[in-house]
């Protein structure tokens, strides 16, 4: 066989998503990429010109579909900074309930992805059932599973309700105990170390040249993250250890995300003790009524009142969980913001596929990009 | 429900117009096999006449009675989606084959390869960039071939309707037989889409 | 040993159904029709077509069996609403693609893209011709059915790639190449494997190998073989963890992607068969076939059929296994799958035929049916 | 590192290259540079400053200019460094940061076909979110959303 082109996508099984990986091969080796991206381009930086602050956290929630809570969280945090507001402390630590629950969903939906991609066909439903129980503890205080719309500027929309942090600890401890099952179905399994040791090495220098971040950096032995280095919301009062691996290839970045799952329930535990103790506003007080009431129906007269802040910008990251998200927000004064710019993490990982790709084989391509953890809903915006 | 079969009236023998004298038949019976049913006919009569009453027989009762319903209900008991992930909805297509959805009860097993498809479930914002591919992927799947929108997007462009980029609802592309709505559906939802898929082939007549 | 034969079954089907028919029919022609040769001919028809439908029937229940086990390994229910516990899922799917319309792809080329499937097909349905069900119950004693068995069931490769090529796909050609690759890589460790057998069993005829094996199976002094055989089967019935042809993570369907509606359902079915040949195989060949221990009660072992129920028992059994490997292991990757079956399996393979010629030279054999479970 | 530091350490390499640095909301500081001593003020953010990893590259279309952004980080400082430019709307063009910082090569694409600002030596500037040949520049602030009216009469070609 001579080399080929060969387009994997934008329907592939090997994608999750809606893009496109162009491969040039050579029999089963990989000579050459080009990632196509954009077919699931909505023009959500377009579209948040167009719309009211509290408005776009609604495209934050579809921007990136499998961390909704972490895309809410990281544009409230640069539009509150461009309209000079704070949130009450619990507000904060809802957040960061949010944030760590949404890793642990996301990751075990990386799970599930990612075995299935090396082709272990159970564990996709083990992390999908557990995945579940996740998203009912959100469905239980947002209503949604997916798409939750539940932080506001200046705050999040309601209370967790009664009950809730028990419900929270069984699904912690149950989670807990399903980390072990999973290590043993794929570090257990010799054929999972033979695929996936040095396998789509991209080592430190690599990544920080190509502005890979997350797990992807974690596992080349870089200890950053922003929940540590630039902590935001409340993760200052919290003790959590960054998780790292340092052979830099998909294991390690299996053992980071396994580890990091842990960390999140450490800090989980932290956090609903102290909701427990720590009853109070959820929202902050003198907000002016359509950014701040709970259910603000649209097309009333406290929606559409205009208020003016000064002008200003935000701008701030969070630890996605698939890596460093940053958001830019104009605020030139209107109700709508003036421009809204993303930074998605899985872009950057992406846009170094040629990196980690070129010189292994085609079978390779599923495993390195699972490890990846593609979501293009937030690469393509 | 009506179903094809129970909607069809029963022994009523197709014979050919203008060949019945006026008032009832001396018919021998209405047994269960309506085909044996004696007329006095002329002997240059009654070849047309039975040949015609056998095709039609075949062709209609056959038909309606065996070969539709049962194809019918092969059809719908078995209907493979096509495995592919545009959205947000795709995350809870892909719930819904979990273990406490477990769309597998009902006979539907995504498949990788459009042409192994009879059901192409839509789930997500579909953009421009990505239309042709969408209407290629529906036009090498075989006929009988079914659309499902999923969720708003799918339907009518959703959130994003108004963006530059988005197909305002995927029925502009493909003719669609269910919509889902939700944003994104519950995989109940998704489900619920496709039981009535279900009872859409059910009632179908061809 | 059951007194019915398929064939006496066959034949005596066939000749009441002749002597019926002359009886009512005119002397010359009587004797046309109750002549032996027809009602011979008459009967390797009706042979022919029990054998069919037993293997696809058993065939389309293995499926059902698969999902079924399936599911349960995966924490959920599988096929359930269509018949009785999804029983009649597998002839929804079959009967929805029959009737799903015929197509072939622009580009590709007709002659290999139609007879590929058939071929595939049919090469998987001649191999039951030769596999003995129970004492009798088999198309003919050849003297080498082993043989024969292995020999047609080695044909796959060639019709999957003549498709593979012909339907003009990457993905296809990819997964042709690869699936060829591994099933010559596989026959040979196969093979070596099957010759431990032999040299035990001192025959090539799959029904002298299960009378062998009455009164210790097989796979107690051969488990080296056993094990080599099994991986090996895993890999010519391309399963997990050696289903790289159609791995559908990298491949979309592998070489049948660009294959829909009954073409589709032939490969389908054909790998089903071919996944009944290699658990019958091995039941036959390290199981006892249709023989049982002696410990075993004997109501449990004389009622009628009871061979072929044993039989069936076992065959599931071991595909059920096959199933839970499925279940539980990762795909490995083709230059993995190539350096295991050249340097491991073949050696392996090797070393399994040494211990069988030492078993045999010093006799020992005999000893090793005093292990429980094992044997007599 | 404070905006006050940054600019002593950069103001001798720039000069007149280098407009301010002022305080900036969760980052070091913004340095705002001259788009023609672009590529200048890149190496010495990442050589002298160790802002190593380019995080992002944005641009903004302030109607008569425009803006092009980029965020760096630097892993020893655990800080942002914001570095902002002006460029005239009528010949929006700067040099490619993609030598300095590989990860700027996708970035800058996207600020390319978003917003209308060429960037200079930039290894593989071709459409990256749109399809091929896509003719406009949708984050324009020229460039209008439909209306929900619209859609239903008109009928648009990819």
């Amino acid at each position: 066989m001579s080399e080929m082109w060969i387009n994997m996508g934008p329907q592939h099984p090997m994608t999750h998503g809606l893009w496109n990986l162009r491969v040039k091969i050579d029999g089963e080796m990989i000579l050459d990429v080009d990632p196509e991206m954009g077919y699931l381009h909505r023009g959500i930086e377009k579209i948040s010109e167009d719309r009211h602050y509290n408005e776009v956290i609604t495209l934050m929630d579809r921007c990136c579909y499998v961390a909704g809570f972490a895309w809410e969280h990281l544009y409230i945090q640069s539009a509150e900074q461009a309209l000079g507001l704070r949130p009450p402390e619990r507000a904060e630590y809802l957040r960061v309930l949010c944030d760590e629950f949404q890793r642990i969903a996301s990751h075990l939906m990386w799970y599930a992805a990612f075995v299935q991609d090396i082709g272990l066909m159970s564990p996709f439903l083990y992390g999908m059932r557990d995945r579940d129980l996740v998203l009912d503890l959100f469905q239980s205080y947002t209503g949604a599973r997916m798409t939750y719309e539940y932080m506001r500027v200046g705050g999040v929309r309601n209370d967790v309700p009664p009950g809730f942090t028990d419900q929270a600890r069984k699904v912690l401890d149950w989670l807990s105990d399903r980390f072990v099952e999973y290590d043993q179905l794929c570090l257990g399994s010799t054929i999972f170390r033979e695929r996936c040791d040095d396998l789509g090495t991209l080592k430190a220098n690599d990544c920080v040249a190509h502005g890979v971040t997350g797990p992807m950096l974690r596992a080349a032995g870089l200890k950053r993250d922003l929940r540590k280095d630039r902590p935001y919301a409340a993760y200052d009062r919290l003790e959590f250890d960054v998780a790292v691996a340092d052979s830099a290839d998909v294991t390690a970045r299996y053992l980071v995300r396994m580890e990091e799952m842990r960390q999140s329930v450490r800090i989980l535990r932290q956090v609903v003790d102290w909701l427990d103790r720590h009853p109070g506003p959820v929202l902050a007080e003198r907000l002016p009524r359509w950014l701040g009431a709970p259910y603000a129906p649209i097309g009333n007269e406290g929606y559409l009142l205009k208020r003016h802040y000064a002008k200003g910008v935000g701008f701030s990251a969070v630890e996605e969980p698939h890596g460093e998200a940053q958001a830019y927000v104009v605020n030139d004064g209107g109700e709508h913001p003036y421009r809204v710019k993303f930074r998605s993490p899985v872009f950057a990982n992406i846009s170094a596929a040629r990196q980690y790709l070129v010189g292994y084989h085609v079978a390779d391509i599923p495993p390195i990009m699972g490890s990846v953890d593609v979501c293009v809903g937030e690469v393509d915006r | 429900m009506t179903t094809p079969t129970a909607s069809v009236a029963p022994a009523k023998p197709p014979g050919p117009e203008g060949l019945r004298p006026e008032g009832p038949l001396p018919t021998v019976t209405q047994a269960a096999v309506p085909f044996i049913e004696i007329e006095t006919l002329r002997a240059r009569e009654f070849l047309p006449a039975a040949r015609e009453a056998l095709t039609s027989l075949i062709a209609e009762q056959g038909q309606t009675k065996v070969i539709r319903p049962v194809f019918n209900w092969a059809g719908r008991n078995s209907l493979f989606p096509l495995h592919w992930g545009l959205a947000c909805c795709a995350i809870e297509f892909a719930a819904a084959f979990g273990g406490r959805w477990d769309a597998e009860r009902f006979g539907v097993v995504p498949r990788s390869s459009p042409r192994q498809c009879d059901l192409m479930i839509v789930n997500g914002t579909v953009t421009w960039k990505v239309a042709h591919k969408l209407i290629t992927l529906y036009e090498q799947m075989p006929e009988p071939k079914w659309v499902i929108a999923m969720g708003n997007c799918a339907t009518g462009g959703g959130p994003f309707r108004t963006a530059y980029s988005v197909v305002p609802g995927v029925d502009k592309l493909v003719p669609v037989d269910v919509y889902i709505a939700g944003c994104p559906p519950r995989p109940e939802a998704m489900l619920d889409g496709i039981l009535k898929l279900e009872q859409l082939i059910r009632e179908r007549k061809e | 040993m059951a007194s019915a034969t398929l064939y006496s079954v066959s034949d005596g089907l066939a000749s009441a159904l002749l002597h019926a028919l002359g009886s009512v029919l005119p002397g010359p022609a009587r004797a046309a029709v109750t002549n032996p040769n027809v009602i011979v001919g008459l009967a390797v028809l009706i042979f022919a077509v029990i054998l069919l439908a037993a293997s696809m029937l058993n065939t389309i229940l293995l499926i059902w069996w698969e999902r079924k086990l399936l599911g349960r390994f995966m924490d959920r229910r599988g096929a359930m609403h269509v018949g009785f516990a999804g029983l009649l899922q597998n002839f929804a799917d079959g009967l929805k693609l029959f009737r799903k319309n015929t197509f072939q792809p622009q580009e590709a080329d007709p002659l290999g893209f139609y007879t590929g499937p058939c071929a595939y097909m049919v090469t998987s349905l001649i191999i039951f011709g030769v596999l003995p069900i129970s004492s009798g119950w088999n198309a003919g004693t050849l003297p080498l059915t082993l043989l024969l068995a292995l020999a047609i069931f080695s044909f796959a490769p060639l019709f999957i790639f003549v498709s593979a090529w012909s339907s003009n796909n990457k993905y296809s050609l990819m997964g042709g190449m690869r699936s060829a690759a591994q099933m010559i890589a596989y026959e040979v460790p196969i093979l070596l494997a099957v010759v431990a057998v032999i040299l035990v069993a001192g025959s090539f005829n799959l029904t002298t190998i299960v009378y062998e094996q009455q009164n210790y199976w097989f796979w107690g002094p051969l488990v080296v073989a056993l094990i080599v055989f099994v991986a090996g089967m895993l890999a010519e019935m391309e399963r997990i963890p050696f289903d790289l042809p159609e791995a559908e993570a990298e491949l979309v369907e592998g070489w049948n992607t660009e294959y829909g509606g009954m073409l589709f359902a032939f490969f389908m079915l054909a790998d089903y068969l071919r996944a009944l040949v290699g658990s019958i195989l091995v039941v036959l060949l390290f199981l006892g076939g249709w023989t049982m221990p002696t410990w075993v009660p004997g109501a449990l072992t004389s009622f009628p059929l009871a061979g072929i129920f044993w039989f069936m028992v076992k065959t599931y059994t071991v595909f059920g296994l096959f199933v839970w490997v499925r279940a539980s292991l990762p795909r490995v990757r083709t230059d993995q799958l190539l350096r295991v079956g050249w340097n491991r399996m073949i050696p392996l393979s090797l070393l399994s035929i040494f211990l069988a010629a030492v078993l045999v030279t010093v006799k020992c054999l005999p000893l090793l049916g005093c292990v429980p479970g094992v044997g007599s | 590192m404070q905006p006050d530091d940054i600019a002593r350490q950069l103001a001798p390499k720039l000069g007149d290259g280098l407009l301010s640095v002022e305080p900036f909301p969760g980052t070091a500081g913004r340095v705002r540079f001259r788009s023609e001593r672009a590529l200048e003020l890149f190496r010495a953010v990442r050589d002298d400053l160790h802002f190593g990893h380019l995080s992002m590259v944005g641009a903004i279309d302030w109607v008569d200019h425009r803006e092009v952004f980029y965020v760096a980080w630097s892993d020893a400082a655990t800080q942002y460094l914001f570095l902002s430019t002006d460029v005239p709307a009528s010949a929006a063009h700067v040099e490619s940061a993609s030598s300095v910082w590989p990860s700027a090569n996708w970035h800058e694409r996207e600020a390319w076909e978003m917003v209308d600002v060429t960037f200079d030596n930039h290894p593989d500037l071709r459409h990256l979110l749109m399809p091929d040949g896509y003719a406009f520049h949708p984050l324009l602030r020229s460039f209008k959303l439909h209306e929900p009216e619209e859609l239903e009469v008109k009928s648009r070609h990819v």
